[in-house]
């Protein structure tokens, strides 16, 4: 009985979340679509995005992202399996870093779009740029994927800790070839939502990427991501919204993109190197 | 003092052996002394001392939770692993104190096989759960990996059961299989000692009678320290025997010696009823 | 949508209007005990959007009416200048028009031509949408497509810091917040137009050439707490208010005289 | 050796990480101090925000905070509970709704505000208010707190899903009694996550939950979240960036004490249940 | 046709029983005909049919691999769980088709307790896994609980090693400790059949004897399936026995009947060989 009332409320939870979001992505499809055409996907934006494409901004987008997680992963992946593995979990600097990827989890991306400002364009000569505008996101998601893989790391059983050392086997190849397999499903949850975020953030990249439309020649260019376009086209430009929800959609496009390489870059490298019962 | 200390005073080293298809002499390749360990704590052996000879098969009997895993995780550091274990006294190993902090515990394990007392195969297809020691210890060339392999699955007489399915999953084999393969695992580094946590205890009689042929065929050249429930098993295979006991919660060695003698005369009367009185 | 209510006015719109008139609703809810007057903010287009939807009682646009919203009612309540600025190590301290618009045209490239250091321009343009781009623009008699931009910013802010870390840059943003920052040594400089100095007084006295309205906008006459509020906005008992957020008051019998709502500033 | 390089280079990201982030904090520490008094924390803003405190916004953050969690949390943890444990992982149906998760992770925020305006303000006729806010929000983290809970209990071993049936166990008691507490590490990271993500965001309150500063009387009244505030002063009120130091302070301190009672929290009411060796 | 299938034509109901302290009645409790399980589309166990008699104790002996514990995994339903895992054939218990979707699977389970091969307590402490089952079938009075923890952990001989831990952890306690508490769980509930996974392997001989002779108490009022691969104890304690074997890496039953028929005089050449020859 309790099972099935239990189940009920499963049930019911799960489709008010489909419900609510089968909303937001019908708005979007229904407003986006229209939108969409091979000429939009492959051409500069005009009239200030009112007209036009949005070719210039996937690419900047794809290179911030390129550059967010180029940076992130592996500093990310090292320092949760440093934290999990290797450090003291006593120690005063444990918690202390612990604490702090706590607090950057919930800082403001308007603060770190002025970190990235004056640390990545001012202070690292950077200017506004690809590059600035990745690493900032790369400090933005790193708290998100430290924490997952950590978290999946804890929960690793620790006989298989035992059956390595008792072979005389380094850590590192324990961590590699066992460890880091068994966590994939938290790790793939952590890069998904870094992905997610990364290219749903606005605010710091305003600061740092820039607006520039342009088609960005190199990493220091200044390029206008996705989601700023969207921003701006729908806070600033009259007129803007009808494209800004094709943007959305080119966006969502996206995400489902990346997110489907990476489960299945994941299962590749990951989870199929496990086998589970 | 309340706890007995039995070999207080006298020697315990018994001299060669008897039994065995190789003859061992007495020399120590362990060396344990006033040996404790303790949980969070809570001592759960206390003042164990005794030598494991080079080339023997020791058997540690006695019963459930008197502290012979523990023991065996002294040996080969693995203690360090388990949170809130704490361990004081002195162990010699070929010469050197393993329990000071500046040791290559890696070499160390590398050196000391084990076999746990639960089968733990990682979670990787049967062929990486080999391979991955192989390699981590140098053997590149993928034939002799192969071969190397199947030799040790050969060894446990698994070959024949798992030759067709070298790449699915390890927890997918029964427990008996899985216990082997853990064997099979541990002898592929061809360490010079085994410590083996109750290695057949999920083993049918077959398999179980493959490991022990192959356990007396190691004697000589490998020091075997084995915990096993089976009197018979350890009357059969060990040169020596352990005998621990629980008193007052607290897990203690109460007769060291040749294991016929402390199987046949034991000195103890606790061993005498343990042996005797059990149902095998 | 919740203008139904007799005392509760919805503001929404520009977000650079939003925290003069968010001080504003506040000294006029005291003066009006049982009033609530909500200012939300989300750009001059949301705006002009809610006005014209009516989920907004009034909306807030820094900019003038265009033509195709001639069917809403602009109502003046300030204006704003925009200077162009460099900086401080700059030696130019003046720069014609013509200059300014080859400048931006990407035509002059180099600082020596105008008699400066022999240093690249770099071009800080505002992005496109922005009220202050378009007046600027406008001005300029220049199209967007034909500024050649290094830079590209958002907000005021972030040009005045562009240009106070760039000593090759030119930039233009709102006068209110360049006087303040200069005046607060952020190394910055605001050049004259047309021979008329960038000041907020200038721009008050209406010589100064390029500024722009900061309206309020309804969609009818507006009646009741909406004409209160909007008379509220417009008199001199707020001016303090304008001038403490950078921006320049109008005196009221002008914004009547004029009609100014509807029309430029300039 | 190879242990020791692995070891050094997860040392090095580790001090990379921490630097970057030290030099983060440390820029809000030593601008944000100063604007910091009891005053600060006590009073109404004054002047835009540029003086007086932050009373009202901080009491409107925490309402939305609440609104967000005490909705997010139940149905995410229903959810995740749904996706991992009942449903068919091969039907379509799961495959649609965890497609839809991953892309809402990648929504951005303003498009998050822009529904949120359209359907809790507009179409359930909230308006401006903490409930749209609260609600919008809710919709954010829920992907976050259904993928890491999600992945949490696909890493808890089958054994006790064994052990519980072969009792016969209700899988409900089994869920709340043994799965759930020991996934605890990824649900908390999770929940740690989700509020950073909550308390950090910007661009979906806007339009929400809004921008007027008054204390708010009730969950209908529109209220200024702090990241708001940070954004206005830094953004659109000259002079402002003291406060906004001050504010991003304050968020921050907010931030590390939830943290601290979610970590608390989650330890007595989830890990202390179960034992881990 | 090439595997042998031993029952064809003939009735393997062996009329009353010889061993045990009950006198059991051959009543059919499993009656399973057909039975084969296959893991992703690979046959394990095929074709077993054979009854299993009410208030006995029936003993599965066999090698490692041959299909045992998965045999065990079906009576219960656990399959269910087991990804990968088909089942074929018919199963009747209580007069009731258990292989059919509509049966309320938790009430069969209830009813049938299951210890496992590989002692699995849950992560919680001593206390609380004896508790959930409990609490879960309705005992709310916690003077009543109390009472049947201690009682359950008496009966397996844990009840004066952890008495003084009853809130620290079910994981840290030793293999054999481990073994123990699972069984006490599985008897707390009183089910009426118990299928025991080779719940001696992890116990020394004491603790070996106390579940021995808590199974023969037992043995009449429940129906008793276990797995063991000690012989002597089969032969000891069982009513009946099974002998599985494995044909072409498929698991058979190979010979069904009376225990100490099996045992002493053998049908089929595989038991002979398996029941003499293998070392005990
Ligand atoms: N990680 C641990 N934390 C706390 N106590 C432990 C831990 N491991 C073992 N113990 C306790 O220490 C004592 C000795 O345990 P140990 O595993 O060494 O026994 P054992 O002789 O191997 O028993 P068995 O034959 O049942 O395996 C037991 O009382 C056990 O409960
Ligand atoms: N989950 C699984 N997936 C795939 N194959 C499995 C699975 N479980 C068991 N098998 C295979 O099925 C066969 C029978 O396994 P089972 O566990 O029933 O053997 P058993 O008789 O209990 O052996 P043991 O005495 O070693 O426990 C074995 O070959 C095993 O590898
Ligand atoms: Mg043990
Ligand atoms: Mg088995």
């Amino acid at each position: 009985m309790i099972d099935k009332v239990f189940s009920l409320c499963m049930w019911a939870a799960a489709t008010v979340v489909l419900c609510m979001f089968s909303w937001l992505i019908a708005d979007v499809l229904i407003q986006g679509i229209p939108a969409l055409s091979w000429e939009f996907l492959s051409s500069e934006p005009l009239r200030s995005g009112r007209e036009g494409g949005v070719l210039p901004i996937i690419v900047s987008t794809a290179l911030i992202l390129v550059v967010a997680l180029g940076v992130a992963v592996p500093l990310g992946l090292g320092g949760a399996i440093w934290l999990a593995e290797f450090a003291n979990k006593e120690s005063r600097l444990f918690s202390v870093i612990r604490m702090t990827l706590d607090m950057l989890a919930g800082v403001p991306s308007i603060v770190f779009g002025l970190f990235g400002y004056a640390f990545f364009c001012g202070f690292l000569q950077l200017g506004f740029s690809i590059l600035s505008g990745g690493l900032t996101l790369a400090c933005m998601i790193l708290p998100i994927l430290i924490r997952t893989t950590e978290a999946g790391l804890a929960m690793v059983p620790n006989d298989w800790r035992k059956a390595g050392a008792a072979l005389g086997m380094r850590k590192t190849t324990l961590i590699i070839q066992v460890l880091i397999p068994y966590s994939a499903p938290a790790i793939t949850a952590g890069l998904l939502l870094s992905i997610g975020r990364a290219t749903a953030e606005t605010a710091a990249l305003i600061f740092t990427s820039g607006y520039v439309d342009r088609m960005p020649e190199s990493l220091s260019d200044s390029g206008r991501a996705l989601s700023v376009h969207i921003y701006d086209l729908s806070m600033n430009v009259v007129g803007g919204d009808k494209a800004a929800y094709g943007s959305a959609l080119v966006l969502i496009i996206i995400v489902v993109q990346i997110n489907f390489s990476a489960n299945l870059l994941s299962e590749v490298w990951l989870e199929k190197k496990v086998a589970r019962r | 003092m309340n706890k007995p200390r039995p070999f207080e005073g006298k020697t315990y080293t018994l001299g060669s052996i008897e039994k065995g298809e190789h003859c061992c002499e007495a020399v120590p390749h362990f060396s344990i002394r006033d040996l404790s360990v303790s949980y969070h704590g809570e001592v759960v052996l206390s003042d164990v001392s005794l030598d494991v000879y080079k080339g023997c098969i020791t058997a540690l009997i006695g019963p459930s939770g008197c502290g012979k895993s523990s023991f065996l995780s002294v040996l080969n550091r693995l203690s360090d692993l388990i949170p809130g274990e704490h361990v004081s006294g002195n162990i010699t190993f070929e010469g050197q104190d393993i329990l000071t902090n500046n040791i290559d515990v890696r070499a160390l394990r590398t050196n000391i096989g084990m076999i746990f007392q639960k089968p733990n195969p990682f979670p990787l297809s049967i062929y990486k759960n080999l391979l991955l020691p192989l390699k981590e210890h140098g053997v590149r060339d993928k034939k002799i990996q192969a071969e190397k392999i199947q030799q040790a699955l050969e060894s446990v007489g698994l070959w024949d059961e798992v030759k067709g399915r070298l790449d699915s999953s390890a927890l997918a084999l029964s427990g008996g299989q899985q216990q082997r393969l853990c064997i099979a695992r541990a002898l592929i580094l061809e360490p010079s000692v085994l410590l083996m946590d109750e290695p057949c205890s999920a083993l049918d009689p077959i398999s179980s009678g493959i490991v022990e042929d192959m356990i007396q065929k190691l004697a000589g050249k490998y020091t075997i320290i084995i915990v096993t429930h089976n009197l018979a098993q350890a009357r059969r295979i060990a040169n020596y025997a352990a005998f621990f006991w629980m008193q007052e919660s607290v897990g203690q060695l109460i007769e060291f010696g040749r294991c016929q003698p402390l199987f046949d005369s034991p000195q103890n009367s606790l061993t005498a009823a343990y042996v005797s009185g059990a149902k095998g | 949508a919740q203008g139904n209510d007799d005392n509760r006015l919805v503001i929404t719109g520009s977000s650079t209007v939003a925290p003069l008139m968010s001080e504003i609703a506040k000294r006029f809810e005291r003066q009006h005990p049982g009033t609530r007057v909500d200012v939300q903010t989300g750009g001059s287009s949301r705006g002009i959007a809610d006005a014209r939807s009516g989920r907004a009682d009034i909306g807030m646009a820094s900019r003038a009416k265009k033509s195709s919203e001639f069917e809403l009612l602009f109502h003046t309540v300030a204006l704003d200048g925009i200077a162009i600025i460099v900086n401080k190590n700059n030696p130019l301290n003046t720069l014609t028009d013509e200059q300014i618009r080859l400048v931006f045209t990407g035509d002059i490239g180099n600082w020596k031509v105008l008699g400066g250091s022999d240093r690249a321009i770099t071009v800080v343009n505002k992005a496109e949408g922005r009220s202050t781009l378009e007046l600027f623009l406008q001005y300029m008699k220049l199209k967007n497509s034909e500024v050649a931009a290094s830079i590209i910013i958002g907000d005021n802010q972030q040009g005045i810091k562009t240009v106070a870390g760039n000593e090759h840059a030119i930039g233009y943003v709102s006068i209110g917040a360049a006087e303040f920052e200069a005046g607060y040594g952020t190394p910055i400089k605001l050049l004259p137009m047309g021979g008329v100095a960038a000041s907020v007084d200038s721009v008050k006295n209406r010589r100064f050439p390029l500024a722009r309205p900061l309206n309020l906008v309804t969609k009818q006459d507006p009646v009741g707490l909406v004409k209160k509020f909007i008379a509220f906005a417009q008199s001199d008992s707020v001016h303090d208010l304008i001038t403490d957020n950078y921006f320049v008051a109008i005196p009221a019998q002008t914004v009547a005289e004029n009609g100014l709502g509807g029309g430029q500033a300039k």
